[in-house]
């Protein structure tokens, strides 16, 4: 049955009118769960507030769940979802330089797009720090191409890279998002309450 | 009383909630595993089966090819030699056991077209078309006894006899027109000509479907 | 406790309900459009478009812009960037409903303004160059990923936090 | 730290969430008939000949007849101790437990209809679904004079030189004669992507 658009239940001109609604879900979401805030986010680094990641990880399980539960009852086609292309050292070297950038300016994009909306300066420069960013990607491309393309992988799965059984990898994130919840309250508790 | 049981509970909300998460993720290892049918399932396949409006008939496709329909797009399903010597107007060769290479797909899995199959007979045109339909592919259609229904009663109509309706005599006019129009018993005509002509090379540009790219969104 | 709208400001969902929300909202994503979320595509639009509009030559040579660059529509025409106007529309939303909205910068007592904006800058600087070499960013690969299990969004999303907890030592003092 | 002390709403919707996931589990029906052939299987199954048989080559003994025409016609005639059962049955509750049975007994079922290819999509179907012990009957049947007749069938024989038909009637070859030739125009095919796509995206 679904996804809808790609099996074409619905139109493509949906799409457009989906994407912001769920745009507008999103953006919500975000910001009624604290995400506008750039201390409320680096707290999980420095363990004085996880919600980034509670709600990154509860997310990543309901949804996984969800998914899956929808692929047994025949609702939704995994097959035919779009999957995180792999490619081994872009991603590692990427999401390096992402983790400096989250740290040392306290956003992502995603939310920095609601403090953005909800008029942090901070995170207006952080925007168009992003944007120089793509800009110097861009220009440096040339360089960057090697690695940006290189050690390709294919849109793997984890069930493809270990070759265990979808569910039972479920099941092991699932644990380990709810130690992770265990052990962040334990941490908070010990850590100096910062006020913010 | 209430209330200490409900701050009992309270102090445990999170515990609960956990594992209710644990369990619904149990709940999917659990769950016993079953096969799960890819695109069309059975009963719908045999209820497209059972409805005939899959096939065409000789006479409505020579309407549609004299008409110069531009929606139909012919497949001629017999092997390469059978295609050089005969075959209908602008119709491709897709050989039978090609039908499921990826080269083809194109032709046959897209909305643009109503795809005709054609083979000698019917019989083979039929498996085609089930084992594309399988795959869910749209506007397949099947032609009626094939080519030798073409034939017989395009190319070689059996005349109507004295006694016949005035519609089986319309019929066979037009028949003998289009057998006319398609080369067939015309005086006069060069048969180099026709030879040359018949098994023409069609050229068909054909984009391709798009494939699941990965893609830099970011 | 929340009787009025400074205290409101600093009262935010459950995360966990934050979470779960968000959870059924990829779900729904996927549902509808196959793609799950993402964010910083809509920045590299409107670099392209940037661009593009100052010089159509350069995007055009160039092998990266050129990916998005199309002669019949306009780079700005994609779903992320429609999602993100929905982004900026929803968190407007919640954030006029508990009194978030205000023109502020936001940092550590301990520093000044200009010091946090031109950190901002920085991080901005290197989460745009790392969410292009990763293809995505937290909310593309890492979140949308992990839903359908994908092992680059793990990766990313192991890279992006490891790398972010091993250097939260020298940010210190922007936060706490 | 407020907003760990309010649970209620992450109560009631993981609770909701739970009953949606129970709800479908419960109500879901596995799908009762399922492919136990792949799509290349069954072509090159259909390309050997080996699903086709001959009336005499049955083993009467050991096979079982169905005749897949419609019910009227069946009882207007038909082979001897052939059951009736329309192509539109054949995936029926009582059919499949019928063709279970008979493959379990390893009976050889032949269908047949009025020629082949009436027999063709019944057995293609099931054949797909893993009954391997079905035939269909190389034949053509048809009532001649009360009696049912079972005649011989040529499958996919091309019924006759196409190129002769050309000649006759063409004694005389002339060269300059293209006039009443009929140019087909060159088919042009341009054949654009569908609809459906496979979802792209990314961050």
């Amino acid at each position: 049955m679904g996804p809808l658009i790609p099996n074409g239940i619905l139109t493509n001109e949906w799409n457009i009118i989906i994407a912001v609604l769920i745009g507008l879900a999103f953006g919500f979401i975000l910001e009624a769960s604290g995400f506008s805030s750039s201390r409320k986010l680096a707290g999980v680094f420095y363990g004085y507030d996880f919600a980034v990641l509670k709600v990154f990880f509860t997310a990543a399980v309901v949804s996984v769940i969800g998914l899956y539960y929808m692929d047994y009852l025949g609702w939704i086609d995994m097959g035919m979802l779009y999957v995180h292309p792999t490619y081994l050292w872009a991603a590692i070297i990427g999401g390096a330089i992402m983790g400096v950038g989250f740290v040392a300016g306290g956003f992502c994009p995603g939310t920095s797009l609601c403090a953005v909306a909800i008029g942090k300066l901070d995170a207006w420069v952080y925007v168009f720090g992003i944007m120089l960013g793509v800009f110097i990607f861009s220009e440096a491309y040339s360089v960057l191409e090697g690695l940006y393309n290189g050690s390709f992988l294919g849109n793997i799965t984890l069930v493809d890279s270990f070759d265990i059984p979808a569910n039972y990898i479920i099941f092991g994130v699932t644990i380990i998002a709810l130690v992770a919840f265990f052990v962040s309250d334990i941490v908070r508790k010990r850590i100096k309450k910062v006020f913010y | 009383m209430i209330n200490r049981n409900l701050a009992k509970i309270l102090a445990k909300r999170y515990i609960i909630l956990a594992s209710l998460l644990l369990i619904a993720a149990l709940g999917l290892v659990l769950l016993p595993a079953y096969q799960k049918n890819e695109h069309v399932t059975a009963e719908d396949l045999l209820a497209k089966v059972v409805n005939p409006e899959r096939y065409v008939t000789s006479d409505d496709l020579a309407h549609k090819i004299i008409a110069k329909d531009p929606s139909i797009l012919l497949i001629d399903l017999r092997d390469e030699e059978e295609y050089a010597e005969y075959t209908l107007a602008g119709a491709l060769n897709i050989p039978f056991d090609a039908i499921l290479n990826a080269d083809y797909e194109a032709y046959l899995n897209q909305g643009q077209y109503d795809v005709v199959l054609f083979s000698n007979d019917d019989f083979k045109a039929d498996q085609a078309w089930l084992i594309l339909t399988r795959l869910d592919y749209k506007n397949l259609h099947v032609l009626k006894g094939g080519i030798n229904g073409w034939y017989n009663t395009i190319l070689n109509p059996p005349e109507p006899t004295e006694n016949m309706a005035k519609e089986a005599f319309e019929r066979y006019d037009f028949r003998k027109a289009a057998a006319m129009y398609f080369g067939v018993g015309i005086k006069a005509q060069d048969n180099e000509q026709q030879l040359n002509r018949t098994p023409k090379k069609v050229v068909v540009p054909v984009m391709k479907k798009k494939k699941r790219k990965p893609e830099g969104g970011c | 406790m929340d009787k009025s709208s400074e205290n409101n400001r600093h009262v935010y969902w459950n995360p966990y309900f934050g979470g779960f929300l968000l959870g059924l909202l990829i779900i729904f994503t996927f549902y509808m459009t196959g793609r799950g979320l993402g964010a910083s595509g809509a920045m590299k639009s409107s670099v392209v478009t940037l661009v593009d509009k100052v010089s159509h030559e350069h995007t055009i040579n160039n092998a990266y812009y050129s990916k998005f660059v199309k002669d019949d529509e306009s780079p700005m025409n994609t779903w992320l960037v429609f999602e993100s106007l929905g982004v900026l529309a929803g968190a407007f939303i919640s954030g006029s409903l508990s009194g978030r909205i205000g023109f502020r910068v936001q940092h550590s007592p301990k520093i000044t303004s200009r010091r946090r904006l031109v950190f901002a800058l920085f991080g901005g600087i290197l989460f745009g160059l790392g969410a292009q070499i990763a293809r995505g960013c937290t909310s593309g690969a890492a979140l949308s990923g992990m839903a359908v299990l994908s092992t680059g969004g793990f990766i990313t999303m192991l890279a992006i936090f490891g790398t972010a907890y091993l250097f939260a030592y020298f940010f210190r003092k922007n936060w706490i | 730290m407020k907003e760990l002390e309010k649970t209620k709403r992450i109560s009631i919707s993981t609770v909701i969430f739970i009953l949606v996931i129970l709800i479908g589990v419960l109500t879901f029906k596995k799908p009762t008939n399922v492919y136990k052939k792949t799509n290349s299987e069954t072509l090159a199954m259909v390309n050997t000949q080996d699903y086709l048989v001959d009336y005499t080559d049955v083993d009467q003994s050991n096979s079982v007849f169905i005749d897949i025409r419609e019910r009227f016609e069946y009882s207007k005639g038909h082979i001897g101790e052939a059951l009736n059962m329309p192509t539109a049955d054949i995936l029926e509750e009582q059919s499949i437990s019928m063709f279970d049975g008979l493959r379990d007994a390893g009976k050889t079922i032949v269908f047949y209809g009025k020629t082949p290819n009436e027999a063709n999509s019944a057995w293609m179907i099931l054949y797909q679904l893993g009954y391997e012990n079905i035939k269909i009957l190389n034949s053509a049947t048809q009532l001649v004079d009360n009696r049912f007749e079972v005649t011989n069938y040529d499958l996919e024989k091309p019924i006759a030189n196409y190129l002769e038909i050309f000649n006759n009637g063409n004694p005389e070859n002339s060269e300059d004669t293209q006039v009443l030739a009929p140019v087909t125009p060159k088919k042009v095919i341009a054949v654009k992507k569908k609809k459906k796509r496979k979802p792209e995206g990314g961050c």
